[in-house]
């Protein structure tokens, strides 16, 4: 019981940490590319975020589970092949809830079989820790990658298009489609978290999680 | 300007019959004779430049820092008494010819006049107006060295007539003062009794000594004025402490005399983790401190070219290391 | 066929630079950016990679026509990627520990990123031949060299004691990436490559 | 004597010339072109130059409140961003125009890395850019400056446009106007970037006051020149391609203002060859291959993302620059530089 509870905070802390003071984009600099490319709407964040969630734990899981059996030089390899087993169901039942927005994101939803997140978490973190660990991890992650990519892209639509989930009219002007809005959007949001990590830090809670890479 | 009493009259001594190097040399160590430049005693510094072996011995009768005018003025006033001090350094030395490197053309005209058949440089008024002239001479191939104008006369009073070395001139100046002028005054004068001659007013925040460039601030009024006491400068109020992110104008790049890239080195060493392989030629930083006067941004560079040069000695050191391991 | 293959080599650079400023394989760019050494391996293994990779677009492409092709085809570039990574990875482990052990981060991530990079790029060309192969993996190479160079001189101006603390470091990156894809908009004027 | 002294540090004596009055010139030298349009258009052009300054000034100032400071106007560097910005836009462009490009640029490019000085970018160049991808029909539509038009201070006027040289130089097109007349500053363009006798003489005094480099001027307009020559993009002799090339947009105006800002652009005489030669190269690509008509604020932002390897790349031909490699080196010594630091 007594570790029951303390696996629990463990696991409240690696959640909090992968949703918000290690958020993978905007810390790790990992998983630029959808965050940037796709991320110019509401809608197309949510499809992102819900691919990434429905790839993230059964891939996490499975290298979880066996990771560890194979040889490092090969975990890489395993980890893709995971990845992009994962992504197909996923996929499906993104076209399944909304089928034209992922057709509308087209490349960006295919690259996140690829997604560099996922990748890194599931060939480095998954094989190394045990299961609650690896699960609240992909949690974190997921509401990390989730938020950070719902915020560029309400932001980015409500500067194009006046609106959230495509109910704008006429936004301040173009352009915030564009990558440099989301590159930009995205340095001041990370700004913002590691503003929030020193302050945590000032206060002595924990000392700073650091810079990325 | 007269000297406080109770002020030791040093006593005189018998001067050489025969001024020959060693004579000289011992008449400088009985004279006490400081060189105003560094603050050296003359004996010693002509006994180093024997040493190293001297081309060129060149006398510094221009004041190369603003607001200071004393050696011109020692120049002006005794121009045979330094020609002829300048003559026994030479010999005390060994350097095979001498030069007078004086302020401006007129200098150089009034000295001639008074004493023909002497060697003379004019260095211009650009700051570092000595690294400048020196590294202009070591590339035509000269071995110049430097002693002080006044450090000549006093040479030249202690060969002759055997008198110490027991005045200097200080030039006193500054925004705070309403008399710029030199004071000719006995060594062991307190500065604040040179600082009142001059009529300084009540608003003076700032007592600089030494020199205007490289100078140090002093507080305490009652510290002795020395023969490296070359100027007292009582200003209102200390330099405007601006200070901007470098621009990148390259100022200091043109102002250095040792062709050193200030603010690279400054970049460098900002950057944390500085590459010692850019740090072109830091080494040779004469601390003239030019980089920090002509900074727009009044940005300390020449402290950044110090660390730097630093680094590049342990760097160079390691690297030796490593030759020596491999 | 030379002159082909630099065409296409220029037309991938181009291309490369514009999908680099849109952000694809742009985690690691910035990865090899921070450790300078690492850029000519690194960039080395993306040549590498791209070439196997659009090869195996290539021929992965007539089987992946239509919509379950359009459903499929992420999958299986990331596999036929996968692959390729396995074999060289054995390869060099088995063969040239030393240079594994030294490059393993690299070699993976650049199998990583160039499933990012080929994936539009082999979208949109149709019939590549050998020499335009060869051409657009030389191409994706010296692009990603070039904007990892430019990135690894940028680190420095992107943390100085001036800036606020906050921005030091990656934030300011961020920010300069967006610059610098603003810049490469000026080519394609709104349109993502 | 009662004097209360206080000790300082040297030198006790510092050169009159500092950034602000560096600035200052490149300000005054910005204002000597506002002259023409404000004859020949009222008081719009002023309005323009001064709502976009004020803009530049609240965005430093809010960044310093933001940031915990105490708001300081600091070098004032955001004068000349301001004014730089208003005279890339045109003169019938709604006011709030140059305004956000003026945010843009101080917001986002200047106050983050730290001011003036330390902005790897022109922030300008950056807003200006910003400006042409957000409201590309705001920027293009230029005022037909054939019939005398005055124009109301404050208010938006719907006026008759009319296509600048650049844009019918952009449609493959000769323009209509004799490359002499590019002179005068009478042709449509953006506000303050017509009259090339001014920028000529604002380039001099520049040069003169040393707060622009004119080996990085030289080089671009050179690149510039020679590409022009070789690939004229209208049918017509290399000498009549290069004329248009070098009058129209804004090239002339950013050959000046913009690529030799002193903070990005490089420090040595080589690398400042090597970086000017580099940015008129990329103005004519854009200029060929661009998708706006004036390209030279994205060739500015390049050039300056650019300009660190260019530095780099003139250190390496000068032998002194050690190879890509030895980057690890400098780490493993940069532990003691920092322990001198500290």
């Amino acid at each position: 019981m007594n570790r029951d509870r303390l696996h629990l905070r463990e696991t409240g802390a690696i959640f909090r940490n992968g949703a918000f003071f290690r958020n993978p984009v905007l810390v790790g600099a990992l998983g630029l590319y959808p965050a940037a490319a796709g991320a110019f709407g509401l809608k197309n964040a949510a499809v992102l975020a819900l691919l990434f969630a429905l790839t993230a734990f059964p891939s996490q899981i499975l290298m979880c589970l066996f990771g560890m059996f194979l040889p490092k030089w090969a975990r890489p390899a395993a980890a893709l092949l995971a990845t992009a087993a994962c992504f197909l169901p996923a996929s499906a039942a993104a076209r399944a809830l909304m089928p034209r927005t992922v057709a509308g994101l087209g490349l960006t939803a295919g690259l996140t079989a690829c997604n560099s997140v996922l990748y890194s978490r599931a060939a480095e973190y998954a094989p190394e820790h045990i299961l609650p660990a690896v699960v609240a991890d992909a949690a974190g992650c997921s509401v990390g990658f989730a938020g950070a990519v719902c915020a560029v892209a309400s932001l980015r639509e409500l500067w194009t298009a006046g609106g959230l989930f495509g109910m704008g009219s006429g936004g301040a002007g173009a352009g915030g489609d564009l990558p440099f809005a989301g590159f930009v959007l995205m340095g001041f949001l990370a700004a913002a978290v590691r503003w929030a990590d020193i302050r945590r830090s000032r206060r002595g809670v924990l000392p700073p999680s650091g810079r990325a890479g | 300007m007269p000297a406080p009493g109770g002020l030791p009259e040093p006593k005189s001594f018998a001067p050489p019959k025969r001024p020959g190097a060693s004579e000289i040399l011992s008449a400088a160590l009985r004279a006490g004779i400081v060189d105003e430049l560094d603050g050296a005693p003359l004996e010693g510094k002509l006994r180093r430049f024997a040493e190293r072996g001297v081309g060129l011995l060149l006398a510094c009768a221009f004041d190369e820092d603003p607001y200071v005018s004393g050696a011109t003025a020692v120049l002006r006033g005794s121009a045979a008494s330094a020609a002829s001090g300048l003559r026994f350094a030479a010999k005390a030395c060994g350097a095979g010819k001498t030069a007078v490197a004086t302020l401006s053309r007129r200098e150089t005209a009034g000295f001639s006049r008074a004493v023909p058949g002497t060697a003379v440089l004019v260095a211009g008024n650009r700051y570092p107006a000595r690294d400048l002239l020196t590294r202009r001479l070591r590339g035509s191939g000269e071995k110049p060295a430097w002693v002080g104008v006044q450090a000549c006369v006093a040479l030249a009073e202690a060969v002759k007539r055997g008198r110490p070395q027991r005045e200097t001139v200080v030039t006193v100046a500054g925004d705070g003062v309403r008399r710029w002028r030199n004071f000719r005054v006995r060594i062991g004068t307190p500065v604040g009794d040179v600082l009142k001659a001059a009529e300084p007013d009540e608003a003076v925040r700032l007592v600089v000594i030494g020199s205007s460039v490289t100078g140090r601030t002093v507080r305490d009024l009652s510290l002795p004025v020395t023969a490296a006491t070359r100027c007292v400068i009582a200003l209102r109020r200390p330099p405007a402490e601006r200070s901007f992110p470098c621009i990148g104008c390259g100022r200091c790049q043109r102002a250095c005399p040792a062709g050193i890239l200030p603010w690279l080195a400054l970049r460098e060493m900002e950057s944390g983790v500085p590459d010692p392989a850019r740090l072109f030629h830091v080494e040779d930083c004469t601390g003239c401190g030019a980089c920090g006067i002509i900074c727009p941004s009044g940005i300390d560079l020449e402290a950044a070219v110090r660390r730097a040069a630093a680094v590049r000695l342990v760097a160079s050191q390691e690297g030796g290391d490593a030759d020596e391991t491999a | 066929m030379f002159a082909r293959m630099l065409t296409t080599a220029l037309l991938a650079m181009t291309a490369e630079s514009l999908l680099f400023s849109g952000g694809a394989g742009f985690s690691r760019v910035l990865r090899a950016a921070r450790r300078p050494r690492s850029i000519l391996p690194y960039s080395l293994f993306v040549t590498l990679f791209s070439l196997g990779s659009a090869g195996a677009g290539v021929l992965l492409k007539p089987h992946l026509a239509g919509d379950r092709g359009e459903f499929l085809r992420p999958a299986a570039y990331a596999a036929a990627a996968a692959l390729m990574y396995l074999a060289a990875a054995w390869l060099l482990h088995r063969f040239a520990p030393a240079f594994y052990g030294r490059n393993e981060g690299p070699l993976a991530l650049s199998a990583l990123n160039t499933v990012v990079v080929a994936m539009p790029w082999v979208q949109r060309i149709f019939g590549f031949g050998l020499s335009q192969t060869v051409g657009y993996a030389l191409g994706t190479g010296v692009s990603f060299f070039l904007a990892s160079l430019v990135l690894s001189r940028a680190g420095k101006t992107c943390s100085n004691p001036d800036m606020p603390e906050a921005f030091s470091g990656l934030p300011a990156e961020l920010i300069y990436v967006g610059i610098l894809s603003l810049a490469f908009t000026g080519f394609t004027g709104g349109r993502v490559f | 004597m009662r004097m209360k002294l206080r000790s300082a540090l040297p030198p006790f004596v510092r050169t009159e010339e500092s950034v602000p009055a560096m600035l200052g010139t490149t300000a005054f030298a910005l204002c000597a072109l506002l002259v023409i349009p404000t004859v020949r258009f009222g008081a719009r052009p002023l309005v323009m130059a001064a709502v976009s300054v004020l803009t530049g000034l609240l965005c430093e100032l809010l960044f310093e409140l933001l940031r915990g400071h105490v708001p300081s106007v600091g070098e004032a560097s955001f004068a000349v961003t301001g004014l730089v910005t208003a005279m890339l836009v045109p003169v019938n462009a709604p006011l709030w125009l140059p305004c956000a490009a003026c945010a843009f640029g101080v917001l986002t490019v200047k106050m983050p890395f730290g001011g003036f000085g330390r902005s790897p970018f022109n922030p300008a160049a950056a807003g200006i850019a910003f400006a042409t991808v957000c409201w590309p029909k705001l920027m293009f539509s230029y005022l037909d400056p054939s019939e005398p038009f005055s124009l109301p201070p404050f208010a938006d006027a719907a006026v008759k446009s009319a296509q600048s040289p650049a844009a019918v130089l952009k449609s493959g097109l000769k323009p209509d106007i004799l490359p002499l007349d590019l002179l005068w500053g009478t042709a449509a363009g953006p506000l303050g970037t017509t009259a090339a006798l001014v920028i000529g003489a604002c380039a001099l005094l520049l040069f003169a006051r040393r707060a622009a480099r004119w080996e990085i001027t030289v080089c671009f307009l050179g690149a510039c020149a020679l590409l022009a020559a070789l690939f004229p993009r209208i049918a017509c002799s290399p000498m009549t391609s290069v004329k248009y090339e070098l009058l129209t947009g804004s090239l002339l105006f950013c050959s000046v203002f913009m690529v030799t800002d002193p903070g990005t652009s490089p420090h040595t005489f080589p690398a400042g060859c090597l970086y000017g030669a580099f940015a008129g190269a990329a103005l004519m690509v854009f200029r060929h291959f661009g998708a706006y008509e004036q390209g030279a604020c994205f060739a500015v932002l390049l050039a300056n993302a650019a300009a660190p390897v260019l530095e780099y790349a003139a250190e390496r031909l000068r032998g002194q620059a050690p190879p890509l490699g030895a980057a690890k080196q400098g780490t493993a010594y940069g532990r003691e530089g920092r322990i001198h630091e500290s």
